[in-house]
């Protein structure tokens, strides 16, 4: 597989890690118990296009989430994380 | 007809004109007891329990592709019961001790090779944690032994111990370990269900879940006709998502996949099942010849029933590493199942929130193993509606609660189990 | 009481020996030179700031530093794109020290100073792109490698930061890698073992070229 | 010496050369070849015919193919640690003095007494093995699979290391091809004079496939000419790349190929400084497959006899390697392209003995040639041949009328068709589809960024397959983005293939499908009887295919059969998933460098090689080597070394170099809020200049991982972790801002290279640090105090970060100093320690510290410990939110009989104690019920004289003072322990603070 790094380009799956599906978004502060249970444990565990967050580990470093298809591998998009190139925040 | 080195004398007289199917060709009855999703080996076994322990045999498995043609068909042979968590120990013996009597309860020869599983060690910190599994073993009535580094040096001359970038310290040995001959064990269970009245139902993929006016399942949508049941079990590891998602239900599952490889038949190389522990590999030999081997999962969640290159290398730097004899051997081929990664690493084996529809899932790459403990319990499940008490312990709420069954220690992150 | 000095040592210090390696019966494809003394300090932006930062940068450098993955030089140093928001200034010893750029930055940026986190290898010569595919997983061809470009990678799973220098004067590609001062020594031995079979002259420089 | 002429060799023609003369060895005997010649060319140009014997039978078997689909011409090649089993003479380039031996006999080739297993083939049928071998239970490992093991197999592995090396490389290229042959050459000059970067791998030595044995006319010129102008023109251009001995073996995502060059091993072992064998990963944007057909035999009883041979290969060894298997050759086909095996044997002066054609109706063009030449032309079948091990000597045929007929001839040459090589089309789990004019199967559709050409596309005509193969490389160097002029293609006319089908005759013996395997005719149809009708089923059950030839000359005759006998058509029955490897590859090559020392990278510290010159022993800790400890002169073992390293550093002073902690700059107006929302405890409190413990919680509630943090100004925190953490924590915190926490302004960065980071412990560790800081920095515990951090300047003019924290309990400091100066560092501290007997102290010591002081580390930290578990429920704040928090309330993680840290120690002061053991109540019987937690870490306390130890267990907080038994069946030891608190050593920190 080759990610295309929204930075570094393309490059070979060996420099990055997976950490897994996107969707589930990390409850606020004060969540409920079974809020964040749902967002740590439950899963959807998609056959097809899935958003997904792989980490740039051996390049840029930068987290990304890639939309990628789980029944072909294929790739359709990649973008950085939230927090990613904040130095343009406000620019 | 039953199997034996007689009956196959007095076929080869009529050309072996005699045989018939090893399995009845079933097709769907209107209604069933008991209607388990999936002809792997798990469906199968689970089956042969309903019918042969629990006395219930109006029991249909359905396959949507031919019987074991999932996980059951692609994995590394490997059975043993090594292992160190309560919950985990007494469910893999149990699945071990009827994996030692399984060719006379099936009368299907299934190759079960007891030639030991060795797991080897390279750290002091390594060395403890084994100690700390072997005597959880031993404790339960398992058989274990710490290895030093000469008696792994006797067993098994041909590692590296010369220049090794992680030397070999010793490793921990369970001799009832080996392997078995994965499609028999398809075959044998099959034989032997189909014999006891199962109908087995191949090239019926299930569409959806029957539910009544209460939610409760009583019956499935198949792509050969809607089928009723008194209780419907899947048994799907890999689509078990897939499959939950028909009745609504989110498991605290990924699907990934996990590569596995066979060399060309060689003569005898390796006597036993070896795992090492500075890397990703581990092996053993088939009767044919072939080195059998595998490492980790790719690492991504995935449906595609194929790898990748990297890990083939991961895994053949692992073997190299651990035995440099193995250079000029050839890899012949390259496969790829999926499985359900559970969010602790170990199974799922339980009623689910609807009623009617019980679950048998989250088996990581340990599978195969317990396929026998996995029927019966599943059939106990099934049969009795409660928990067998060898697998109290891999009930669905568990990650709800905490108590979950954590081997390599590392959480809710399905590619690192 | 006792003196103390304080010797710096590189952490190829024990692996190289200048001279010839491997093939002799070729014409040595490959130079390996490792460059000793430098200062290496890691500029990221802080939030927003990445306008005032790449202001500041030209002021302090006279050259804009890099936003995309490439090395620009001025006179006395080099601009390495290290990452989103950040890059890395390389140059020679107490030219831009930690001390003097984190004064300049400090408005706009965060620094750390790697000087001593990393070796500095330059790989030349006319095998240098084919003792490099043994190495690098990235496209090292002229037209998708130019001079001046950047890399974050991996090598031998060990991170690096890799650019393309000028040729040299016999008109042979230039590659740079900046690698962890831990792994060095054993990248290092790597590197001699790709390069053996085209013949390697191993090179030591003490300032940055 | 050449012992005897070549028997088979003609006195002319072939691309070998005769100039080069080679002897080989084969089975011990000594025979003469020449350069260009494969093993099987030089054993047929020497009369030899019989090469291997089969799988389960052991039959006699001679040479099937030319290519690298050979199922029975296997032998062990080479001698010794580079002996290599189940090598396929049919592609083995020979060598002068290579040596090669039968395989899969005993006692030798000729008289293998394992044919007895011939007999028992009536009960040998497949899956026989399923059936019986049952009873008793016990002899399966005793008796029956040993001695299955020792029959089954091909060859014999080296058995010991491989001497050769292998390395791996990448390359990228626009348009990748796939075979040299019309349609390979046709798309590399369509995509090379287009300006594209082409690669093209041919696993050959020799370019032109199938060119080289049945030439043609290409251009107006006779194919060699063409060849060999082309090859001149694409050396030409400037990125084309073209790879002999190389085949491309799998595709995977993403576009990447997967390539195997056998570098060297066309020589008896490689020169110094090279590998044997380099295994590529070829980047490509596109990707012709112009890998061929394969030619595939027809079943007929007897097909296995020596002499039996595909038709193409009789032209293939005929025609380029001057070898001439048979005298008086008899011809099988039921297709057009049969028909040029005669023309080529009547070429080279051979007798045709007939031609049985199973078609009806055989060109008048055929019928005048055999008229003119003399030999009959039967329409029909073979249903069996006369013959041996020695070869053929009579072939048996069934006419189309019924009637029998018999030809004498020493060969038979047999034609069932072609095969396009679908193989690297299919691996994505891709199903070929059927073409019924060809009856075969063809690629249907492709991994992306793929197509097939030529005869693997099923056009087997010479001017389809240039046709095609420019019209691909010519597509693919455009969707690639290269548009250059292609030029005029090569142009060539279309022979007629007119196949009838024919898969398998019936008659008397066995016929067989899947040579290697002996799986046969009436196999298969066994195994329709017993239900495994799908073809996956039919492979499993019958291991058809399943060879080291992949069932590349079986599989689809096998799939025809079985559709034959259940009923169905051909593309009902389908096909096996196709797997790669296309060809078997050397495991070796798959791991290149990486092996031996080489298996993983090694990170070293900056005293290493100080410590190495004082004799330290290194641990493997993840990548590092950490020195473990420093033995002396005159120390009997280990535990004397480790036992005066501590007590050294708790009477006076010690170091160690603890750099493999991961260590982080934190940066920026928000770091403190970070750290807060990472650790449970708070940091954003933290004065600047101080350092305080940190935890952190995974997400799910588990502790992750602990170091100290100290904040060196307002906007900066230095953040450690364990060594084993450095990495996933730094991934861990980079996700925490990057993803969950974005609008934090807080910069990350690795420091754990820049800095060399010591620990200097122990009651003079104060007065040793005070020789080496300028006179000005105040250490006294006023000026310095318990867990103080800042900046030092050191005597001689660098300066240091000092840290006031001791992971030994002792008094003690860590100093950082750049990492190039690491090595002074340790020297100086040699120096400014002499007067107080300053020692060098390892892992092991500073594991012995931690144990007597009670502090976790990586056996308890084992990510399935709450923070409770640790004892550290306390450092937890209730005010703020934090990773772990919720999920670390939930109620197993919350319970009252959790295994909890406490501290252990024998009743027998004297006993030894082990970890792993586990925790039992006194005066039980060890069960699963009464197990109640484990020792996880133990060493011998010098302090305290005895061993002692940490452990979990059950309560165990509760339960100081219990007696409790330590079981540990493992190593046959079972002893009282008492449980108590887990510091066993200054409890209340006073020589810390001191």
């Amino acid at each position: 597989m080759r990610i295309v790094c929204p930075f570094c380009g393309e490059r070979e799956l060996g420099e990055f890690t997976y950490l897994g599906d996107a969707k589930p978004a990390r409850p606020a502060a004060g969540a409920s118990e079974d809020d964040v249970f749902d967002y740590v444990y439950l899963r959807d565990n998609i056959a097809g296009a899935m958003s997904e967050h792989w980490y740039h580990a051996g390049g840029c470093r930068a987290w990304l989430k890639v939309t990628r298809n789980t029944l072909t591998h294929e790739i359709s998009s990649v973008e950085p994380a939230a927090g990613v190139g904040a130095a343009k925040v406000g620019a | 007809m039953k199997y034996s080195i007689f009956s196959l004398a007095r076929a080869a007289f009529s050309g072996h004109k005699t045989w018939q199917r090893t399995w009845r060709d079933a097709s769907p009855k209107d209604h069933y007891d008991v209607v388990i999703i999936g002809g792997g080996g798990h469906g199968l076994a689970t089956a042969w329990f309903l019918a042969g322990e629990y006395g219930i045999r109006n029991v249909a498995v359905l396959e949507k592709g031919w019987i074991g043609s999932g996980n059951a068909g692609r994995n590394t042979t490997i059975i043993r019961s090594n292992y160190g968590l309560p919950g985990n120990t007494g469910f893999y013996e149990l699945s071990m001790k009827l994996w030692e009597r399984m060719e006379q309860d099936l009368n299907y020869n299934t190759m079960v090779s007891q030639r030991g599983v060795i797991n080897l060690y390279h750290s002091d910190a390594q060395r403890d944690a084994y100690a700390r599994r072997g005597n959880t073993m031993r404790i339960n009535g398992i058989d274990a032994a710490l290895l030093d580094l000469s008696a792994v040096k006797k067993m098994m001359p041909f590692l590296n111990f010369d220049n090794a970038r992680f030397p070999v310290q010793g490793g921990l040995l369970q001799r009832r370990g080996g392997t078995a001959r994965h499609d028999a064990v398809v075959w044998g269970y099959a034989h032997a269900a189909s014999a006891l009245g199962v109908d087995i139902i191949q090239n019926c993929e299930v569409s959806g879940f029957v539910r009544d006016a209460n939610g409760k399942v009583t019956g499935v949508e198949t792509s050969r006709g809607k089928i009723s049941a008194g209780k419907v079990g899947m048994a799907v590891a890999g689509s078990s998502s897939r499959v939950a998602a028909m009745a609504g239900l989110r498991l605290p599952i990924e699907s990934h996949v996990l590569q596995a490889f066979v060399s060309e038949a060689i003569k005898p190389l390796i006597p036993n099942v070896m795992t090492f522990g500075a890397g990703h590999f581990y092996v053993s030999q088939s009767d044919k010849g072939g080195l059998v081997f595998g490492g980790d999962i790719d690492g991504y969640n995935s449906y595609a029933q194929r790898g990748n290159m990297s890990v083939m290398e991961d895994v053949c730097e692992g073997g190299m590493a651990l035995m440099p004899m193995i250079g000029r051997v050839r890899l012949l081929r390259q496969w790829g199942g999926i499985m359900d990664m559970s969010m602790d690493g170990s199974p799922i084996i339980d009623k689910t929130p609807v009623d009617g529809l019980y679950l048998n899932a989250g088996w990581c790459y340990g599978g195969f193993k317990a396929t026998p403990g996995s029927g019966l319990v599943f059939a106990h499940l099934l049969a009795r509606d409660e928990l067998h008490k060898e697998a109290a312990r891999f009930r669905l709420d568990r990650f709800r609660r905490g108590a979950v069954i954590d081997e390599k220690g590392v959480g809710a992150q399905p590619n690192l189990h | 009481m006792a003196e103390f000095s304080w010797l710096s040592r590189s952490p190829l210090e024990h692996a190289l020996v200048v001279g010839a390696h491997g093939a002799r019966d070729v014409a040595s494809g490959i130079s390996l030179t490792e460059v000793r003394n430098f200062n290496l300090i890691q500029i990221m932006a802080r939030r927003g700031k990445g306008a005032e930062l790449a202001s500041a940068a030209t002021a302090r450098f006279g050259v804009a530093a890099p936003a995309v993955p490439k090395a620009v030089s001025a006179s006395d140093v080099t601009l390495i794109w290290s990452g989103p928001d950040q890059f890395l200034v390389l140059s020679k010893s107490g030219k831009h020290a930690m001390d003097i750029l984190s004064h300049a930055f400090s408005q706009s940026a965060s620094l750390s100073d790697q000087s001593h986190a990393r070796a500095l290898i330059s790989v030349a010569g006319a095998k240098a792109r084919t003792m490099l595919a043994k190495l690098s997983s990235i496209d090292l061809h002229p037209t998708a490698f130019p001079i001046g470009a950047a890399a974050a990678t991996s090598i031998d799973h060990t991170s690096v930061n890799f650019w393309r220098g000028n040729d040299r004067p016999d008109g042979q590609p230039v590659f740079n890698v900046l690698v962890l001062a831990s792994f060095a020594e054993s990248l290092w031995r790597t590197m001699l073992d790709a390069a053996a079979e085209y013949g390697v002259d191993i090179g030591l420089s003490e300032e940055l070229g | 010496m050449v012992s005897h002429a070549q028997s088979h060799r003609l006195e002319s023609g072939g691309l070998i050369d005769r100039s080069a003369p080679l002897n080989f060895r084969f089975d011990g005997k000594t025979f003469a070849g020449f350069q260009g010649d494969t093993l099987a060319s030089a054993l047929i140009a020497n009369g030899v015919k019989l090469v291997g014997r089969s799988f389960k039978y052991h039959r006699p078997r001679g040479i099937l193919t030319s290519g690298s689909e050979e199922p029975n011409a296997l032998v062990e090649l080479r001698t010794g640690a580079r002996r290599e089993p189940n090598t396929k003479a049919t592609t083995t380039e020979l060598y002068d003095g290579l040596e090669a031996a039968s395989q899969n006999r005993w006692p030798s080739l000729r008289h293998d007494l394992m044919a007895v297993n011939q007999l028992f083939s009536p009960i040998f049928v497949a899956g026989f093995y399923y059936k019986t071998f049952m009873w008793p239970a016990k002899f399966w490992e005793a008796i029956y699979e040993p001695a299955i093991r020792r029959a089954a197999g091909l060859g014999r592995a080296a058995g010991v290391a491989d001497p050769d090396h292998y390395d791996k490389a990448w390359a990228y290229c626009d348009v990748l091809i796939a075979g040299s042959g019309p349609a390979g050459l046709g798309a590399a000059l369509a995509a090379g004079r287009s300006g594209a970067r082409v690669i093209l791998c041919e696993e050959d030595f020799a370019l032109g496939g199938r060119l080289l044995a049945d030439g043609g006319t290409i251009d107006g010129m006779p194919a060699a000419e063409w060849i060999s102008g082309t090859l001149a023109e694409l050396a030409t251009l400037p990125d084309v790349g073209i790879m002999s001995r190389t085949t491309l073996f799998g595709v995977y995502d993403g576009g990447t190929y997967g390539a195997i060059e056998r570098v060297n091993d066309h020589l008896p072992s490689p020169p110094e400084h090279q590998v044997r064998q380099r295994l590529w990963r070829i980047v490509a944007k596109r990707c012709v497959v112009a890998a061929g057909a394969i030619e595939r035999p027809i079943v007929f009883a007897g097909n296995d006899t020596p002499g039996v041979m595909m038709a193409s290969a009789v032209r293939t060894y005929v025609a380029r390697y001057a070898a001439t298997p048979t005298r008086r050759i008899a011809l099988f086909t039921n297709n057009e392209d049969g028909w040029r095996t005669v023309e080529t044997a009547l070429g080279a002066g051979l007798q045709i003995a007939a031609v049985v054609d199973a078609r009806p109706d055989v060109s008048a063009a055929h019928r005048a040639l055999a008229g003119k030449t003399g030999f009959p032309v039967l329409n029909g079948s073979v249903s069996g041949v006369d013959g041996g091990k020695d070869g053929v000597r009579k072939i048996l045929v069934a006419l189309a009328g019924g009637a029998r007929a018999e030809v004498e001839a020493d060969g038979l040459a047999v034609s069932g068709g072609w095969n396009p090589a679908v193989g690297l089309t299919s691996y994505h789990r891709g199903r070929p589809k059927w073409q019924d004019d060809i009856s075969a199967f063809v690629p249907d559709g492709a991994p992306p960024g793929m197509v097939a050409a030529g005869a693997a596309n099923g056009a087997f005509g010479l001017g389809a397959c240039l046709r095609q193969g420019f019209a691909a490389g010519a597509a693919a160097a455009q969707s690639a983005g290269h548009n250059g002029n292609t030029g005029t293609p090569p142009v060539a006319d279309d022979e007629a293939f007119l196949l009838t089908p024919l898969w398998h005759v019936a008659g008397k013996g066995k016929a067989f499908v899947d040579y290697q395997h002996d799986v046969t005719a009436s196999d298969i149809e066994l195994a329709q009887r017993e239900g495994f009708e799908s073809v996956e089923h039919l492979k499993r059950y019958t291991t058809l295919g399943m060879a080291t030839d992949q069932g590349k000359t079986s599989n689809v005759a096998g799939l025809a059969i079985m559709a034959a006998v259940s009923g169905k058509s051909i593309p009902e029955t389908g096909t096996t998933i196709y797997r790669p490897p296309y060809l078997p590859v050397a495991i070796g090559a798959f791991a290149g460098h990486h092996r031996d020392e080489n298996f993983h990278a090694t990170r070293l510290t900056p005293s290493h090689h100080w410590a190495a010159e004082q004799g330290a022993v290194f641990v493997d800790t993840g990548l590092w080597k950490r020195a473990q400890w420093y033995p002396r002169a005159g120390e009997k073992d280990w535990l004397e070394s480790v036992t005066r390293e501590v007590k050294a550093v708790r009477s006076g002073v010690g170091f160690c170099d603890v750099s493999t902690l991961g260590k982080i700059d934190v940066h920026g107006p928000d770091a403190g809020a970070f750290l807060d929302r990472v650790y449970i405890n708070t940091f954003s409190n933290l004065a600047v200049g101080k350092a305080r413990y940190g935890l952190m919680l995974r997400e799910d509630g588990m502790v992750y991982d602990d170091g100290t943090t100290s904040r060196l100004a307002e906007d900066h925190y230095f953040l450690t972790t364990t060594t084993a953490k450095a990495g996933p924590v730094m991934q861990h915190l980079e996700f925490c801002r990057q993803v969950l926490f974005p609008e934090l302004d807080v910069q990350l960065t690795s420091v754990s290279d820049q800095w060399a980071q010591f620990s200097v412990a122990g009651p003079s560790a104060r007065a040793l640090l005070k020789q080496l800081v300028e006179e000005s920095e105040d250490l006294s515990n006023e000026g310095f105090p318990f867990m103080g951090a800042r900046q030092v300047a050191l005597r001689g003019g660098i300066r240091a970060r000092l840290f006031r924290i001791s992971f030994s309990g002792e008094m003690a400091f860590e100093i950082s100093v750049p990492a190039r100066f690491g090595n002074a560092l340790v020297r100086n501290l040699m120096l400014a320690g002499k007067q107080f007997g300053a020692t060098p102290y390892g892992t092991e010591a500073l594991g012995v510290m931690r144990i007597e002081k009670g502090h976790v580390a990586g056996p308890e930290l084992n990510g399935t410990t709450t923070a409770a578990d640790l004892g550290l429920a306390k450092m937890m704040s209730t005010k703020k939110d934090f990773i772990g928090r919720v999920m670390a309330g939930r109620e197993a993680l919350a319970a009252a009989d959790r295994q909890v840290v406490v501290g252990i120690k024998p009743t027998d002061k004297t006993r030894r104690l082990r970890s792993g053991a586990h925790v039992i109540p006194k005066g039980e019987i060890p069960g699963s019920a009464n197990d109640q937690g484990y020792v996880t870490s133990v060493c011998f306390s010098p302090t305290l004289d005895q061993w002692i130890g940490l452990a979990l267990v059950e309560r165990g907080r509760e339960r100081i003072g219990e007696i409790v038994h330590a079981h540990d069946p493992l190593r046959g030891e079972s002893y009282d322990v008492e449980l108590c608190n887990p510091v066993f050593y200054d409890p209340d920190g006073g020589r810390q603070r001191g």
